[in-house]
C-alpha cells in the first residue's frame, strides 16, 4: 500500500487557489511556525515560550531554535519534565499577564496535561465570568506517518474540540503556520494549535507581508463541482492528490481546509454542500465519537434537503495507532479519498 | 489465604515505623505518632510533635519564638491581638450562619472551615496587599483577611455562580474545587512575579501562598508545583491546612510522617506550625513570604490543626470518626486561648467581648438577609463569558435557546 | 423552566416493557449496585473496590457501604486522594491477576486519571498482543441535576468513546445496574461504568434470579411506530415521560436505552430507524465532537434511504457546565425532546 | 524592565544552594555540587558526593560495604564477578549494533544505553525469578538479565510490535514510552505481591523494581507511585538511572538537591549508588529487594550514571552539552573498571577477555540477521488484541478493511 507521491499543498496565503504571489518565498512549515513565533516575541515582550527541550535544543523539531539565544532564557524556559506542571503554570503565568505559549512534545504526551486543560485553562474565564483571561497557545505537533514509536503519531483533536471555553486549529502550510501561531498568540483565549508533524519540512510559499485578516476560517482550497472534500492539517496533501487523479476521470472535486476545529466554521462547507450535495470528510482521528461525526451530523441537518448522499468519512479506524510499519494501512491516503469519492457518487 | 499481616499493617497508624535500616530518608524515630489503639478509638494525634511551632499555648500562655518574630513595636501587641481574635469571631460566626442556612435549603451545600479559624486568620493577615493567594474551597476566612465580604462566598454554595470577586483586584484567587489543581497555578503565578522583577528587597517585592489540605498533598500537581517552583526559586508558600481528615481519610493514609517534612525531598524549608495558634500562624507565615520575596522560595508550611465540623453540610463524621477525638480537639481551640489570654493579661475586658460578638451577629443577620435575597440569575448568563474573543457558535447557541424560551411565552415555541 | 414530574423508568429486567415480574423488589439503583458489587466480590475472591471514601465510608453516595466490613481493609481499599494513582494502582494489580474495581468520587474528577485510562489501560492488551488482559471496573457517578458545585455534574463519556480499547456503557435502572457491574467485572475487557447520580435513589424492579443475558446491547424500552428516541443512563426516564406525553398527542415514540456507548449496538436502533424514518438522540453531553454526532452520523450512512429527516440531537450547548441554579436550562428535558419530536416530524 | 537576577540563576547550577534558614529541609550544605562555572563548561557533575556508595573505583581497586554486603562465599566472587563483566561487554555490543543497525536504515529508532550497563546490569542480576520489573524504554541491560534475548527488543524500534515478550512469564514489562507511567503500575503490582501473601520471611517472598530517569522524577505519577507504595508498604524499589540529562535538560533543571533525598519527603530510606560500579548497584539493590520482599518497602535507590551516548538516534547532543563532559566520565567508565581488577587481580587472562569480545560480535551478528530478515506483520495485526472479549465493532472494521484491500487485488475495491 504504497501512497503516490503527493503535490506540495496548493494552497496560498489568502486562501484562493492560483499561483503564489510574487514576493512569497518558499517555506518549510517548521520554519514559518519559528518566524511567527519570533514575529509574536518581539511584538509583546509578556509572549513566552515554554516545553521540554524547548530552549537551548531548540525543540526536537527545532521550532522554537534560536528563541532562548535572542529572547533569553526568563523569556523561553526548559521546564521540568511534566506536562500538567507546563499547562498549571502556563494558566498562573496568565493570570499574571503573561501570554505563555506551552509546547507539547508529542500528541501522546498531552494526556498528563489533559485536567489542566480542561478544568482549568477551558474555565476560568466562565468561572470568574470574564475577570481572569487566559490567553495561552498549547501547541501539539500531531498525527502520523513518520515511523515513529507508540504515542508519537496520534490524532487527539477531537478530545479538545468536545471542550467548551477553547478554540482548536491546525495549520496545513507555511503562510497559516505564520499567521495562524500569531493570530493565537494575540487572542485572549485559550488555543490548542494542532501542527502536523508529518510536514514540518514541506516547503510551500509564504509572503510575511500578505496580512490575510483572520486565519481560522474554513477556506475553499479548491474549488469544484461533484464533490466537496474537507479536512485539516495533516491529510491536506492528500486531498489535494486525490483532487487531481479525480479531475483525470472527469470528476470535479472541491477541497476546504477547515483551519479551526473548534468553534467549527461550517458555513463554506455548507454552501459548498448545497451546491455538490455530496460530502466526504477525511482526518486521522478515529471514527467514534470524533469531530468527524460532529461535521457529519451537523451538516445533515442544516443542508438535509441538498444532501444527495450520506455524509461519508474517511477516518482512522477504533483502534489504538498500529506499529509504525503498518501505519499507511491506518492512515487516510489517496486510494481511500477516491474509494469514498467513488462511493459518494454511488447514491 | 487472608494476608494477616497486611490487615493488621492497615489498622493501625503506621505514622512513622521504625524501620532499623541505613541510608539518608530512613524514617526519623517517631516523635508523636498516636498509637495503633489511640487511632483505632479515634483520638487522632493531637499534639503535634517536637517540631510544632507555638507562640500561644491552648492555655493562653504566650512565649515569643526566637526564629518566627511578630515583626511589631510589643506596645501595639495588644491592639494585634484583639484584632486577630475579632477577625476569628466573626468569621466562626458567618461560618456558623453557612451551615444554618444550608439546613434551611437556602444553600445547596456549606463548606465549614470551624476549627481553622486561625491557621486562616494567621496566614491572612500574613500577606502584603500586592500578594496573591491561591484558596481550595474551605479557605473563607483567608478571603475575609483579603477583603471579600463574605457575602460574595455565598453564590458558590448557592448554585448562582463560580466565583463572586476579582481574583487579581483582591490578591484571592476564585474557589477550586479539583483538589491540587490550584497549587500548580499558584507556581507559575509566582514565576510571573519573579520575572517581573517582584523578587527582591525592595517594598514592592511580592510573594503567593497556596493553601491545600492534607489529602491534596497526595495528587501529582502539588508534587509540580513544588518541582517547578524549586527549579525555578519560585516565591511561594505551599500552606498546607493538615485538618486531619480528607473527608473520611485520616492523614496517615496519605503520609506515614508528618506532611511537613514532603519538602525535604525537594530541598527548600518545611516546617510545622501549630494550627490552632492565629500568632505562630501569622509570625511563621510572615517570614515564609518574606523568604520569598527575597529570593529564598520556595517555603512549606504544615498547619497542624482539624477540621471540628463535617468535610461538608452533605458528610456525615459519624460514619468514620470517633466524637472523643473533636472533644480533644475542643481543648485546642484557637479562639477560646486568644480570649483567656486577652482577659488574663487585662488587654481586653468583657465589653470588648460582648461588642466583638454583637458585631459578629450583626453580620451573620447581614449574611443571611443577603443569601435569602439572592436572586438566580437569567438564563443566559449561561453563555456569558465563555470566551474572551467574539464567537459565533456562542452566539448562534445563544439565539437559538432566547429563541426556544421565548416559544414558551406565546406557546409557539421553535428550537432551530 | 420546571420539569413535569416524570414516572420511574419502566423498563425492566429483560428489556421488554410490561409489568414487574412477580418475585422482582423495587431497588434503587445504588441499592443494585451494592448488592451487584457484593455477588462479584462473593464470587471471585480477586475482585477488589477501591477509591476516595469506598471503604469507612462506604462511599459519598453509600454504593460501596458495608463491603470493607464484610470483605476486609485488604479488598475494599481506602486510597489516598489520587486519581492517577488509583487507575495506575488497578492497572499494575491488574497485571498481577486482580480485578479491581475503581470509582471516581464524581466525573469531574477523572481527569487526573486521564492519562493513565488512555495510554495504559486502554492499550496494554494491544500492545501485549494479548499477553497482559485488564479486566478493570472503573466506576464514575456522572450527570447533572443534583444542585452540585462545578466538576460535579458533568457528562464526559464522548471522551471515553473515543478511545480504542475500553468499553464504556451505563445503567437506566436498578436491574441494569446490578446484572452490568457484575458483567463488567466479570468481562477482561477494561469498562468504564458511568452511574446516573441524580437516578441512584430511584426505585424500579429488581429480579436477582432473572439472569437476563448480556446486558450490554441496546434495548427497546418501549415500542412505537413515529419517532425513534434514543438515550441512556440519566435521560431515559424524561424519554420515557416524552413517550407518554407525546402519546397524548396521538404521537407514537420508540423508546431505545443503548446501555453500551461504545462499541454502540447500532443494530436495534437501525431497524427501529428503517421502520419510523426519524431519529432523535438525547444525551447531555455537550454536542461538539460527542457521542451524539457519532450515533447521527452512522445511522445516517446506514439508513439514509429510510430517513425523512435528518437526526436530530437533543444535547447539551457547547458551553462550561453552568452553575446548579441554571443546570434545568443546560439539561436535556420534557419539552426539549418533545420540540424535537415536533420538529423531526416536521420534515 | 530585564530580570538579571533571574537570568544569572537560571544559567548557574544552583543544584544546592545555601539558604541560611531554620527549620526542616532547608537545604543541606552542597556537597560535589559543580560550581556555576563547571556547569557552563558542561562538564557536569562528575562525582556523586559522599554519600555515594561504591565498592569497586574507578582504577578498579574493590573494597566491600559494610552495609551491603554481596551475599555470596568469596571463592565465588570471580566468577560473579568475570559473569558481571560478560553480561556488560555483550550488552554494549549488542546496543551499539543497535545505533549502527539504525544508522543503516533497519530500525526506526534506537536508544542506546551505552554507560548505563552496571547500573542496569547490576540491578538485573540483583532481582530473584520470581520478581518483577517495570521498565521505561531504555533497560536493554535488565531485559538481558530477565532472559529476554536481544533480538526480542527490536520490533518495538523498527516498528513492527510494541512488546516482543510475555512480561508476567519473564518479570519484565513491556517498554513504556510514557514518561512515569510505568512508576505508579509497579506499585500496584507490588500493592497485588502483598496481597497475595508474597511479602514476609518466606523463600517465595517477591518483590517489584520501577526503572525511571532523572527526568521522570519530576512526574506526578512518579509522586503518586511514591505516595501509594508509602501507605501501603509496598514492596517497590524505585531505581533511578540518574545519567544527568533528560534529553537537552540537565538534572539540575529537575531538581536543586541530589535526587536520591526525594523519598525523605516520603519516609523511606533513599541512597545514592554508583551507577558505574556493577557491584555497588548489585548489592545496594540486593539489599533493598530484600527489605522489600521482608515487609520494609518501599525503597528509593539513585544510580549515579551517566547517558554516554545520544538520547536516541534521532537527538544532536552536541547542540546542548560539550564534549568534554563524555571525555570525563568515559574515565569512570563501567566496563573499564571490571576489567582492570579481574587482570590486575589475576581472575581473568587476555584469553577469557578475548573470548567475551568473540562471544559479543557473535551476539551482534546474530542480532543484525534477525533484525535485517524481519518482516513487516499482515495488516490485519491493526486488528488484533485491541479486546479480550468478542468484539462487533473490531470484527466488522477488519472485514470492511480486508475486503477495501482485496479491491486492490482485483481492482474493484469496496470500502463499506
Ligand atoms: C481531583 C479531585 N478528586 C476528588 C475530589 C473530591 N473531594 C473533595 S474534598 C476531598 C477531600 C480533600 O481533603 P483535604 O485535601 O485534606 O482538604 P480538606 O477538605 O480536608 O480541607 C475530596 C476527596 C475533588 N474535589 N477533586
Ligand atoms: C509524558 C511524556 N512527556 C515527554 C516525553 C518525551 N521524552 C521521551 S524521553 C524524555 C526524557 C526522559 O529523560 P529521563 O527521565 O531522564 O530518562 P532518560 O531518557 O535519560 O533515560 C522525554 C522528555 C515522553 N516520552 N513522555
Ligand atoms: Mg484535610
Ligand atoms: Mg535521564
Amino acid at each position: 500500500m504504497t501512497t503516490t507521491s503527493v503535490s506540495a499543498d496548493a494552497g496560498t496565503n489568502n486562501g484562493h487557489a492560483g499561483t503564489a504571489r510574487p514576493d512569497a518565498t518558499p517555506t518549510t512549515l517548521a520554519r514559518a511556525l519559528n518566524m511567527g513565533l519570533r514575529a509574536s516575541m518581539d511584538r509583546d515582550p509578556k509572549v513566552l515560550v515554554m516545553g521540554e527541550d524547548v530552549g537551548k535544543l531548540g525543540g526536537v523539531f527545532r521550532v522554537t531554535d534560536g528563541l532562548q539565544k535572542d529572547f533569553g532564557e526568563h523569556r523561553v524556559l526548559d521546564t521540568p519534565l511534566a506536562e500538567s506542571g507546563i499547562i498549571g503554570t502556563a494558566v498562573g503565568l496568565a493570570m499574571r499577564g503573561y501570554r505563555p505559549v506551552a509546547e507539547i512534545q508529542f500528541d501522546g504526551f498531552v494526556f498528563p496535561g489533559f485536567d489542566q486543560i480542561i478544568s482549568q485553562l477551558a474555565k476560568l474565564t466562565f468561572r470568574t465570568q470574564g475577570k481572569v483571561k487566559m490567553p495561552v497557545v498549547v501547541r501539539i505537533p500531531f498525527g502520523g506517518g513518520i515511523g515513529a514509536v507508540e504515542h508519537h503519531a496520534e490524532a487527539p483533536e477531537s478530545f479538545f474540540c468536545h471542550i467548551a471555553g477553547i478554540r482548536v486549529v491546525s495549520c496545513s502550510n507555511a503562510a497559516d503556520a505564520y499567521f495562524m501561531i500569531q493570530e493565537a498568540i494575540s487572542s485572549d483565549d485559550p488555543v490548542v494549535f494542532f501542527e502536523p508533524k508529518r510536514r514540518y519540512w514541506e516547503k510551500t510559499p509564504l509572503d510575511v507581508a500578505s496580512h490575510p485578516g483572520s486565519t481560522f476560517s474554513s477556506v475553499i482550497r479548491r474549488p469544484g463541482t461533484d464533490v466537496t472534500v474537507v479536512s485539516y492539517g495533516p491529510s491536506m496533501p492528500v486531498l489535494h492528490a486525490a483532487a487531481d487523479a479525480a479531475a483525470v476521470d472527469g470528476r470535479s472535486l472541491e477541497i476546504i481546509d477547515l483551519r479551526t476545529l473548534s468553534p467549527l466554521d461550517l458555513d463554506p462547507v455548507l454552501e459548498s454542500v448545497r451546491r455538490t450535495g455530496r460530502l466526504v470528510v477525511v482526518t486521522e482521528a478515529p471514527r467514534e465519537s470524533s469531530i468527524s461525526g460532529d461535521i457529519a451530523a451537523r451538516v445533515t441537518e442544516e443542508a438535509f434537503y441538498s444532501l444527495a448522499a450520506p455524509v461519508l468519512r474517511v477516518a482512522g479506524m477504533d483502534l489504538p495507532y498500529p506499529p509504525s510499519k503498518l501505519e499507511e494501512y491506518y492512515l487516510p491516503d489517496l486510494d481511500k479519498v477516491l474509494d469514498a469519492v467513488d462511493r459518494v457518487l454511488a447514491y | 489465604m487472608v494476608n494477616q499481616q497486611w490487615i493488621d499493617s492497615l489498622a493501625t497508624a503506621r505514622g512513622v515505623k521504625e524501620r532499623g535500616v541505613t541510608g539518608a530518608g530512613a524514617t526519623p524515630a517517631p516523635t508523636s505518632a498516636p498509637s495503633p489503639a489511640q487511632v483505632i478509638a479515634g483520638l487522632k494525634a493531637t499534639s503535634g510533635g517536637e517540631d510544632l511551632i507555638q507562640l500561644l499555648t491552648p492555655e493562653g500562655e504566650f512565649t515569643p519564638h526566637p526564629d518566627y518574630p511578630l515583626d511589631l513595636h510589643p506596645d501595639r501587641f495588644p491592639e494585634l491581638l484583639k484584632g486577630l481574635y475579632r477577625d476569628m469571631v466573626l468569621v466562626r460566626r458567618f461560618d456558623r450562619e453557612g451551615n444554618a442556612l444550608q439546613r434551611q435549603g437556602q444553600l445547596s451545600i456549606w463548606v465549614p472551615l470551624l476549627g481553622q479559624e486561625a491557621a486562616q486568620i494567621g496566614a491572612g493577615r500574613a500577606m502584603l496587599p500586592q500578594d496573591m493567594a491561591f484558596p481550595s474551597y474551605r479557605e473563607h476566612g483567608v478571603a475575609w483577611c483579603r477583603g471579600i465580604d463574605p457575602t460574595e462566598l455565598l453564590g458558590v454554595f448557592r448554585g448562582t455562580e463560580h466565583t463572586g470577586w476579582d481574583p487579581r483586584e483582591k490578591g484571592f484567587g476564585g474557589y477550586c474545587i479539583v483538589i491540587g489543581n490550584q497549587v500548580i497555578n499558584a507556581t507559575g503565578y509566582a514565576m510571573g512575579q519573579r520575572l517581573d522583577g517582584k523578587v527582591g528587597q525592595g517594598a514592592q517585592a511580592e510573594a503567593t501562598i497556596a493553601f491545600f489540605g492534607d489529602g491534596a498533598t497526595s495528587q501529582g500537581d502539588v508534587h509540580e508545583a513544588m518541582v517547578f517552583a524549586a527549579a525555578y526559586d519560585s516565591p511561594v508558600v505551599f500552606y498546607c491546612q493538615n485538618n486531619q481528615w480528607a473527608i473520611s481519610e485520616p492523614v496517615e493514609r496519605q503520609s506515614r510522617i508528618p506532611l511537613f517534612n514532603r519538602s525535604r525531598g525537594y530541598g527548600f524549608p518545611g516546617m510545622r506550625v501549630d494550627g490552632n495558634d492565629v500568632l505562630a500562624c501569622l509570625a511563621v507565615t510572615q517570614w515564609a513570604l518574606d523568604e520569598c520575596r527575597s529570593g529564598n522560595g520556595p517555603v512549606l508550611i504544615e498547619a497542624f490543626t482539624y477540621r471540628m465540623d463535617a468535610h461538608t453540610t452533605s458528610d456525615d463524621p459519624t460514619r468514620y470518626r470517633q466524637a472523643d477525638e473533636a472533644q480533644a480537639w475542643k481543648l485546642l481551640d484557637p479562639i477560646e486561648r486568644v480570649k483567656v489570654h486577652l482577659a488574663r493579661t487585662g488587654m481586653a475586658d468583657s465589653a470588648f467581648f460582648d461588642e466583638i460578638d454583637a458585631e459578629a451577629d450583626e453580620l451573620a443577620a447581614r449574611f443571611r438577609a443577603h443569601c435569602v435575597a439572592m436572586t438566580v440569575p437569567p438564563p443566559e448568563r449561561m453563555f456569558s463569558h465563555i470566551y474572551s474573543e467574539p464567537n459565533h457558535q456562542i452566539d448562534r447557541q445563544r439565539a437559538e435557546f432566547l429563541a426556544y424560551l421565548d416559544g414558551f411565552e406565546d406557546e409557539s415555541g421553535d428550537l432551530a
